[in-house]
This record gives structure tokens, sequence and C-alpha cells, in this order.
């Protein structure tokens, strides 16, 4: 460690010391915990399920009192995936075959069996997110890291060829696209963006929160395929100086 | 109770930015600000959380039951995301750091000075 | 309710404090991102505690699935250059 | 008019998710076109909605969730002349960097720009947001975009860790920041600006309220590059290409300061009233740090991007100082400096790039003379840089006068001085730069210029031309700024809106109908007197002996030199060894200037 470094640890102790005293001090005026009552809450609280048809409160407020703000979060995500690509773009290699790192039939055996419960897990996620927890983001994570799976079970091929590029862009971009094109949708018909244009449902069916159910697939489509872009890039990363060495 | 949740709120937030100050290597520091950004979940969450509520859930329970505030849930949600992203593009550039350089460690890679 | 509850949000957020300062502190990014993983569950036990099923299921699925995968990549190739210079 | 809000946000993000879907089947040139006629769209309607915004603050509830008793249950895009300017600016300049890039960016120009795309989306979003969170949210957007955008370059930059500065001190920033609303939440259940607002109004600011406006203030600080929280700025800049760097310092920093008059006046100014004093003598004293930083540091630049980027910090420091004085007139004057600073310093950006692809460096000393035979990218860099000084009538020259007739009111007439110094200091140093480069003045030796890595050109054939007239474009509507006919009157007025609260509550949470505010256009309300005139001729003066010594200090006489050294170089060196490049001091620097900014608040207010 230079002394550079030691000084820098020894003049941070202090300092994120009376950091943490400032806040703490701040914090000291805030309600106690466990006894907070705020307007925004309550009232969403008692008028969601009536308004929203949906027996989840957050998922309602993600998709559609502050839908807007999921989709600025869609595109933070988006964006971030696009960055990676152009980041980490020269370390993958232009084309060529490749050997399956994985050897081991009882991993691909037990890689098989898990594709399906764990993709099974995640539309089940997706599907849901308006009734119970869960929603468009958990779902198509778990979606990602089931086609994931693919790449331990069935070798490094034909999950690369499901994982290309190419392949997965239109899902990504259009994903992302659909939410804003339902924003504009509305801004068409004359409502405001983002206004919830169809019906409504019954309450705890999968198809209830109208335009939010078509939300929440845009969203599972766009993070799936952005996690699976994400994925691919840095195992991309990994893979190239790997078989180079071989 | 109100001291501990606070406190473990500022604590983490205070000891993710100590790591990342002390961090010899930028993938330890990006996960120093993984653990920085989670103090403001933790003080999300405790900021809304109701003694006694359910979750803002209605599925089985009958509405107008008390339950904890769900805007600060839908924050944390988006909050979540975000620290992933970051963390993924943190992570490309040290990537391209190492490859460029050779090393991870903020205190060799500088070539920058005034 | 509140007397069940109570203690084990103040043994959740005390195992959430400990585990933050050992992935903070801790030196070895390989060891780090094991600590993560289980800071990770932690925070989701403390979420459900707290009454926040969809979050503490947003962190499952991110420090369960995302964030180690690309964190030991991204360790794993700054680590193996290092040993041949 | 109110439909046209969002508008700015989504087409400019459709067109990136567009552009990705349909990457690998159309032509680049189509895409191309897709992506400059989305910018073109967003610029158009960003122009129609700050026309509209004239007469009346704008209104956009998303969803239609309207507010239930004066409660907001949605987010809200609110809108008024200085928010809408906001947004025309930056998306006039990702407009300009769209079109600059059409050769400048072969490789990869599909990701780059689908990148800048949402760069824009976010800082419209962010200018016309009425909710925090959501600001939070075009901030993370903004940041994300940037970071990826300032680090690409792989190959041709050297500096990579420029980007991993930004990244990491950016995110912290935003960490602070979203510390602050959560601690706002915690009080006030409520993330729209204006129920925020009068939910706090009735009770002087105690303990979480002062630390609050602390954290949120200082995360954005981070963003506007004020010391200490500035050292990312120089670094990026280093990092970025030139066209990012162009919406890095003629529209990022800028938000940031925006950012912090919108909330301090649409959250803080009623809690914080009788506290007015020590909040401006805190964001006074960090803004004149700034200046002064910046020029300092600016005067010992030879990379040329980093000088220009120097020259941003310390024209953000005057911008803060100006925002700090809460008064609705010096926050003219603030909102003119953005408007002519934007352009002029985007202009002399995207100079930057020609520099690159026709000669092939950054560096001055490198370029000694090269430039001759460049004679008119050297009138706009001349151009640009006296537009900087605030020389009447052009430039940043009106947005001088407001700022000084302000200060003086208040009590701050020396802030003229400072403005004047850091102004003409940073002048000096690219009128230095200029000579050097474009007449081949002075040695091509300097030893009091840090020595930086110089950049590779872009290897492919690039037009030069079509990239000098966009920069001409940016410059001589920067020069222009000034001269616009009423625009002294249309900001003024749209200042006194931005600052008055209370209308502002009443059309956010009531609906409430304003009258036709621009029948109340004002004709000029300031007195012409020859202050600002002998201001301008005062920076010019400062500008011109910098560049002079800049050029020819060697041949003063050696006593004199001898004695200066003595004097300045220990200082010079401690400042220099501050700007480290290491992200571990970087934010150690933040953490200790958000202790003390918290500190002397907490124990002031």
């Amino acid at each position: 460690m230079s002394s550079r470094q030691r000084l820098r640890a020894w003049i941070a102790a202090p300092v994120l010391g009376l950091l943490a005293a400032i806040l703490g001090w701040g914090l000291s005026g805030a309600p106690g915990f466990g006894h907070f009552h705020g307007a925004y809450g309550d009232l969403l609280s008692a008028t969601a399920v009536p308004q929203r048809h949906s027996t989840n409160v957050v998922t309602a407020i993600v998709f559609d009192y502050r839908g807007f703000d999921t989709m600025g979060e869609e595109f933070i995500l988006f964006a971030s995936v696009v960055g990676v690509v152009l980041l980490l773009r020269d370390m993958r290699e232009p084309s060529g075959d490749r050997d399956d790192p994985v050897a081991s039939d009882a991993i691909r055996l037990f890689g098989v069996l898990m594709v399906g419960v764990v993709l099974v897990v995640g539309l089940w996620l997706a599907a849901f997110g308006l009734v119970t927890p869960g929603g468009g983001f958990q779902g198509g994570v778990i979606v990602a890291g089931a086609i994931v799976l693919v790449f331990l079970a069935a070798g490094y091929r034909p999950w690369r060829a499901f994982g290309r590029q190419s392949l997965l862009d239109p899902f990504e971009g259009v994903g992302a696209a659909s939410y804003v094109a339902l924003g504009l949708a509305a801004l068409i018909a004359g409502a405001p963006f983002l206004h919830n244009l169809m019906g409504l449902g019954t309450s705890g069916t999968l198809a209830s929160g109208g335009s939010m159910t078509l939300l929440n697939w845009a969203v599972a489509v766009e993070v799936a395929a952005a996690n699976l872009v994400l994925y691919t890039e840095f195992l991309e990363s990994y893979l190239v100086p790997h078989l180079d060495e071989r | 109770m109100t001291l501990l949740a606070y406190g473990v709120a500022v604590w983490v937030f205070a000891i993710g930015i100590y790591g990342a100050i002390v961090s010899r290597n930028l993938i330890h520091l990006a996960l120093c600000l993984t653990v920085t950004q989670s103090s403001t979940y933790i003080l999300l969450l405790t900021v809304g959380y109701r003694h006694g509520a359910g979750a803002p859930i209605f599925e089985d329970v009958k509405l107008g039951t008390a339950a904890v505030d769900p805007v600060v849930q839908s924050l944390t949600l988006t909050d979540v995301v975000v620290s992933v992203t970051v963390i993924a593009l943190i992570l490309a550039l040290a990537l391209d750091v190492h490859r460029q350089s050779g090393s991870v460690d903020p205190d060799e890679i500088s070539t920058l000075n005034g | 309710m509140l007397e069940t509850i109570a203690p084990l949000q103040a043994a959740t957020l005390v195992l959430v404090a400990c585990a933050a300062t050992a992935v903070a502190l801790c030196l070895d990014p390989l060891r780090q991102i094991f600590l993560s993983g289980v800071y990770g569950l932690l925070l989701a036990v403390l979420f459900v505690v707290l009454q926040a099923p969809d979050v503490a299921l947003s962190m499952l699925v991110v420090s369960a699935v995302a964030y180690p995968f690309i964190v030991l990549i991204a360790i794993s190739r700054t680590r193996r250059q290092r040993e041949k210079p | 008019m109110s439909w046209a809000l969002p508008l700015p946000v989504a087409v400019p993000l459709i067109a990136a998710a567009l552009l990705v879907a349909t990457g690998g089947l159309l032509p680049r040139r189509v895409l191309k076109a897709i992506a400059i006629g989305a910018a073109a769209t967003a610029t158009a309607f960003a122009l129609v909605i700050l026309a509209a915004s004239e007469r009346h603050d704008l209104l956009h509830w998303f969803g239609g969730w309207h507010p239930h008793h004066g409660i907001a249950l949605g987010i809200s895009f609110t809108v008024d002349p200085l928010g809408a300017g906001m947004v025309a600016l930056s998306s006039g300049l990702v407009l300009l960097v769209l079109v600059y890039s059409w050769t400048f960016m072969r490789r990869q120009s599909q990701t780059y720009d689908v990148l800048i795309l949402t760069f824009g989306a976010a800082m419209a979003g962010f200018a016309l947001t009425g909710d925090i969170f959501n600001m939070f949210v075009w901030f993370e957007l903004m940041g994300v975009s940037a970071y990826a955008l300032a680090g690409f370059m792989v190959e041709e930059l050297g500096p990579l860790q420029g980007a991993i500065n930004f990244a990491v001190t950016n995110t912290v920033g935003a960490y602070l920041t979203l510390m602050g609303i959560a601690l706002l939440y915690a009080r006030t259940g409520a993330l729209n600006l204006a129920q925020i607002g009068r939910t706090l109004e009735h009770r002087p600011a105690d303990r979480l309220v002062i630390v609050a406006f602390a954290l949120v203030v200082t995360g954005l600080m981070v963003r506007a590059a004020i010391v200490p929280f500035h050292f990312w700025l120089a670094d990026a800049h280093a990092a970025s290409p030139a066209p990012v760097c162009a919406l890095l310092s003629g529209a990022m920093v800028e938000l940031g300061i925006f950012f912090i008059a919108r909330v301090y006046w649409t959250v803080f100014a009623a809690p914080l009233h009788v506290h007015e004093a020590g909040v401006r003598d805190v964001l006074v004293a960090l803004g004149v740090a700034t200046a002064l930083v910046g020029a300092a540091m600016c005067l010992l630049q030879r990379h040329v991007k980093r000088l220009l980027a120097y020259s941003t910090i310390s024209q953000a420091g005057i911008m803060l100082s100006g925002v700090a004085l809460l008064d609705p007139r010096s926050l003219a004057g603030v909102a003119n400096l953005v408007l002519a600073h934007g352009l002029l310093k985007g202009g002399l950006f995207l100079i930057c790039g020609v520099l690159l692809v026709e000669l092939h460096h950054i560096d001055e000393l490198r370029l000694h003379g090269a430039g001759r035979r460049l004679p008119w990218i050297g009138v706009l860099w001349l151009a640009g840089t006296i537009g900087l000084v605030g020389v009447p009538p052009v430039g940043v020259f009106l947005a001088h006068q407001f700022l000084n007739a302000d200060a003086r009111e208040h009590g701050f007439a020396w802030l003229a001085a400072i403005g004047a110094v850091a102004s003409g200091v940073c002048a000096g140093a690219m009128l230095r730069a200029g000579a050097r480069i474009f007449l081949g003045w002075g040695s091509d030796e300097d030893e009091l210029l840090t020595p930086e890595p110089d950049e590779d050109a872009p290897e492919h054939d690039v037009r030069g031309r079509l990239m000098g007239i966009v920069a001409g474009v940016a410059i001589v509507l920067g020069l222009a700024a000034s001269l616009a006919p009423g625009l002294e009157a249309r900001t003024e007025l749209a200042a006194a809106r931005f600052a008055d609260t209370s209308a502002y509550r009443a059309v956010v949470l009531h609906g409430a109908a304003q009258g036709d505010a621009a029948a109340h256009l004002p004709h000029s309300l300031l007195s012409v007197d020859t202050a600002p005139a002998l201001y301008g001729l005062a920076a010019l003066a400062i500008a011109a002996a910098t560049a002079a010594f800049g050029l020819w200090h060697r041949r003063l006489p050696g006593g004199l030199r001898r004695a200066g050294a003595r004097v300045l170089w220990p200082p010079v060196t401690v400042m220099r060894d501050a700007h480290s490049g290491i992200v571990g001091d970087y934010l150690l620097w933040l953490s200790a200037g958000a202790v003390a900014v918290g500190a002397v608040w907490a124990l002031t207010l």
C-alpha cells in the first residue's frame, strides 16, 4: 500500500464518520420507525385496487401511477446494455468454432432439467405481477438466467446461436420501443401519455389492469433480452482469451 | 428500533463509500458502490414501514387493511434496476481499463494529472 | 404481530450491517462476490420482514443471477492476465 | 399545447429503441437519418413548447392522473419558459452533434447515435419534470448514457480512467441526492415538487429539511462540477470524443445548476426563507471557489479539450454564484449565461474535433502553427473566445449585465470582479491556445503547462468541412444570444415566473388558470449605464494580458520570473497534485465537500 493510499484511508475514516453523523442528525428529525403516514401512499393503497383492478398496489404504481418512471428505468437498462456492448466490442472475436467448456454429461442433464423449471418460474413471475409479488423485471431476469443455463446444458454453440446479438437486438429494441409506443398511442388518442386505454378486467386475474398488462410484458421482453445481451457480452469477453490459451 | 433502523442505513452508506475510497481494485469498487446504493433501499423501506401493517398486496387480504407505504417500494424497485445497470457499466469500463493497462488498481492506472 | 416481528427485524438489520461491512472491507474480489451474494440474501430477508415482497424478489433475482454472473466473469478475466504479464 | 410535453423525451427514446431493433437490417445512412430526424423533431417540439410556455405554465399528468384533492397521484411535467429553454438548448445541441457526427463517428456510429439520443431524452426529461424521483430517474439515464459515451473510444483516446472517475463520482452523487429524496419523503410523504413545497412551507426548516437540502444540492453539485466535486469533469472531457464533450459542457453541467435553482424555489425557498443569508453565503463561496480554481487550472492546460473543460468548471462557478443570490434577476442572468455559454462552448468543442481530424493532434504545443491552413476555423475559435469574455454586445455580455447589477444590489459587488477575472483568465488561456495553433505565435515549448497523453485522430476519411460548418452555426448562435431582440425582457419575466412558487403550486396541484403572461412582457428593466461596458473591457484586458503572458512569459526579466515562480509555484503544485486522476481521492474530496456543506448549514441555519 502506497503512502498516498494509507493517508487516504486515514483521512477517509473521520470524514465518513462526520458524514454519517450529519445524516443521522437529519434522520433524527424523521418520523420514528413504523410510525410513517404518507398522504400519497395511503391514498394509493386505498384507491389502487378499485381504480386499477390490480391487487398488487406496488405493481399498479410501477406500471400506472408512476409508469413514466418505469419507462425511464427501462431506458436506463437499455442504454447501459448498449453501452456495455460498445465498450466490450473489441473483446469479441470475429467468428469461428469453439469447444464447449462444459464436458460433464451429468451437468448437462441437470441443466436441461433446470432450464424448463427456471423458464416456467420466470414466466410465471412475469405473468402474475399484477396480482401477486413479481412482475416483468423479476420475471425477465429469471428468463434470461434460464437461457444462460442452456449454455451449461447444451453446450456453447447452441447457446451462442441463441445469444447472438443480431437475434437479441430486435427483442431488446422492440421491448423498449413498445413501452414508449403505448404511451404515444394514448397521446394520439387524445389522452395523456401512458393513459390506460383498455378495459381493466377483473381484479385478481391475469388479464386485469388494462394496458398495465401490456407494459408489464414489454418490460419482461426488454429485461430478458437486455440481460441476455449483457451476459453474452461478458461471457464473450471471458471466453475469447480463454480459448486462445488452449 | 428507530435508532437501529436508520443507523443501519447510515452505516451501510458510509461503509460503502469508505470501501470505495480505499479500494485497490475497480471490481471491488463496483461492489462497494452496490453496498452504498443498498443503503438507499434500506432507508426508503424503513421510512415507509408501519407497525402492524401488511404488504400492500390485497390478493387475499381485505381492502382497507393497514398496509405499509407502497410508493417507497416502487421507488426501491426502480433503484434496484439502476444499480445493476451502473455496476455492469463500471465493470465493462474496468475490463477495458484492464485490457489497456493490465491493471485494475485505480492508483496504478492514472495517467491524467492536473 | 408487533412482538413477533420486531426482534426479527432488529436481528436482520444487524446482520445486514455486518454483511455490508464485510463486503466493503473484503479486499479479495472472489471472496467479496461470495459475501455480496450473502448480503443480497440478507437484504431480501430484510425486505420480506419490512413487508416488501416485490422488492425482496427483485433483490433476490439480481443478487442470485445478475451480479454473480457479470462480476465473476470480470474477476476471472482480470485475474488471468495478471498472472501472465 | 400540454399534449406536446412528453414528445422531446418520447421521440428520441422510441427512435433509439427502433435503431437497436432494426440495426441489422437498414443501411447506415438510413439509421443516421432516423437519428437526426428524431433529434430534429424533438428540437422542433421543444421550441413549440418554449413559445407556448411564455404565455402560461404547461402541465402534463402522465397516465392522466390529476391530483386528488391537492395530492399528486402521478408524475407531472411542469414547464415554464426556463425549463423549456433548457430543453430547447439541450435538444438543439443534440441535433447539432448528430449532424456533426455524420462523418466524424463512422465506426460504431449506430450505437453512438443510440446513446446520444437517450442522453438527449434524459436531459429533456430532467429539465421538464415536476417530480423529484422522476428527476432522479432522468439524472441516472443521463449518467448511464454519458459514462458509456465517455469511455468508448478506447483505442483512440488514452485516459480511459476518465470515464471511470466520471461514472463513480456521479453515481455517488446520485446516491446523495436519493438519500435527500428519501428524507423529504419521510417528512412529507410526497414526491411532486409542488406538493413537497406546500407541505414544508408553513414551518421553518428543521434538521431534517436542512440535511435533505444539503444532500440534494450536493448531489446536483457533483453533476454541475462545483469545487470540490468537480474533479471528474476534466478527466471525462479528456476521455470523451469532442462532440460528446460539447454535450457534457454545453448542457449537462448546466442542467445540474438548473435543478439546484428548481428545487430551491419549488421546495426549500419557504422553509429556508429566514436562513436565506446562510444559504446564499455558502453557495456564493462555492461558486467563487469554483470560478477561480477552474480559471487557474484552465491556465495550466495544453490539452485543448481539458483547457476548455476547466473553463466550463469556471463558468459553472459563475452560474452557481448567480443562482446563489436567490433573486429572479440574477437567475435571468444565469439563464442567459447558460444559453450563450452552452452554444459557444459546444461550438468550441466541436472545433476541437475539427482540429483532431484535420491536424491529427489536440495538444496546443504540438499544434504550434499547424492551424495556419485553417484560417476560418481560427476565426471561429477567436469569435467563440471573445463571446465567452462578456464584451458588449455579444455572447455572455447580457448575462453578466444581469448578474453584476443584481450582485451590486445584494452587496456582492465584488462578484463582478471575480467574474471578470475568471472569464478573463479562461478566455486568455483560450486566446493563447488559439494564437499558438492558428498563428504560430509564442514558443512551441512551455514548461508551465501540464503534459497530458495526446489523442489519435480517427483513421477513416472525415469531412472536416461539414464539421466546421456545424461548429460555426453553434458559435454564431452563441454570439447572437445577447443580441436577440427582446431576450432581455423575456428571460427576466421567465425568471420571475420561475421563482413565483405560489403560482407554480396553484397550477400544479389545483390546475389554477393563469393569465396570459406574455401580455406583461416588460420593456427592458435594466438601466443602461457604463458599468457593463467597463466590465466587458476589463475582462477583455485581463484576457489579453493572460494570453500575452502565456505566449511570451519567457521574455520577462529573469529576476521577476524567479520571484514569481517562488511565490506561485507551491500553490500551483498543490492544486495540480489534488487533480490526481485517482478515483479514491475524488471520492474523498466529494465526501469532505458534502460534510463541509452539511456541517456549515447544520451549524448556522
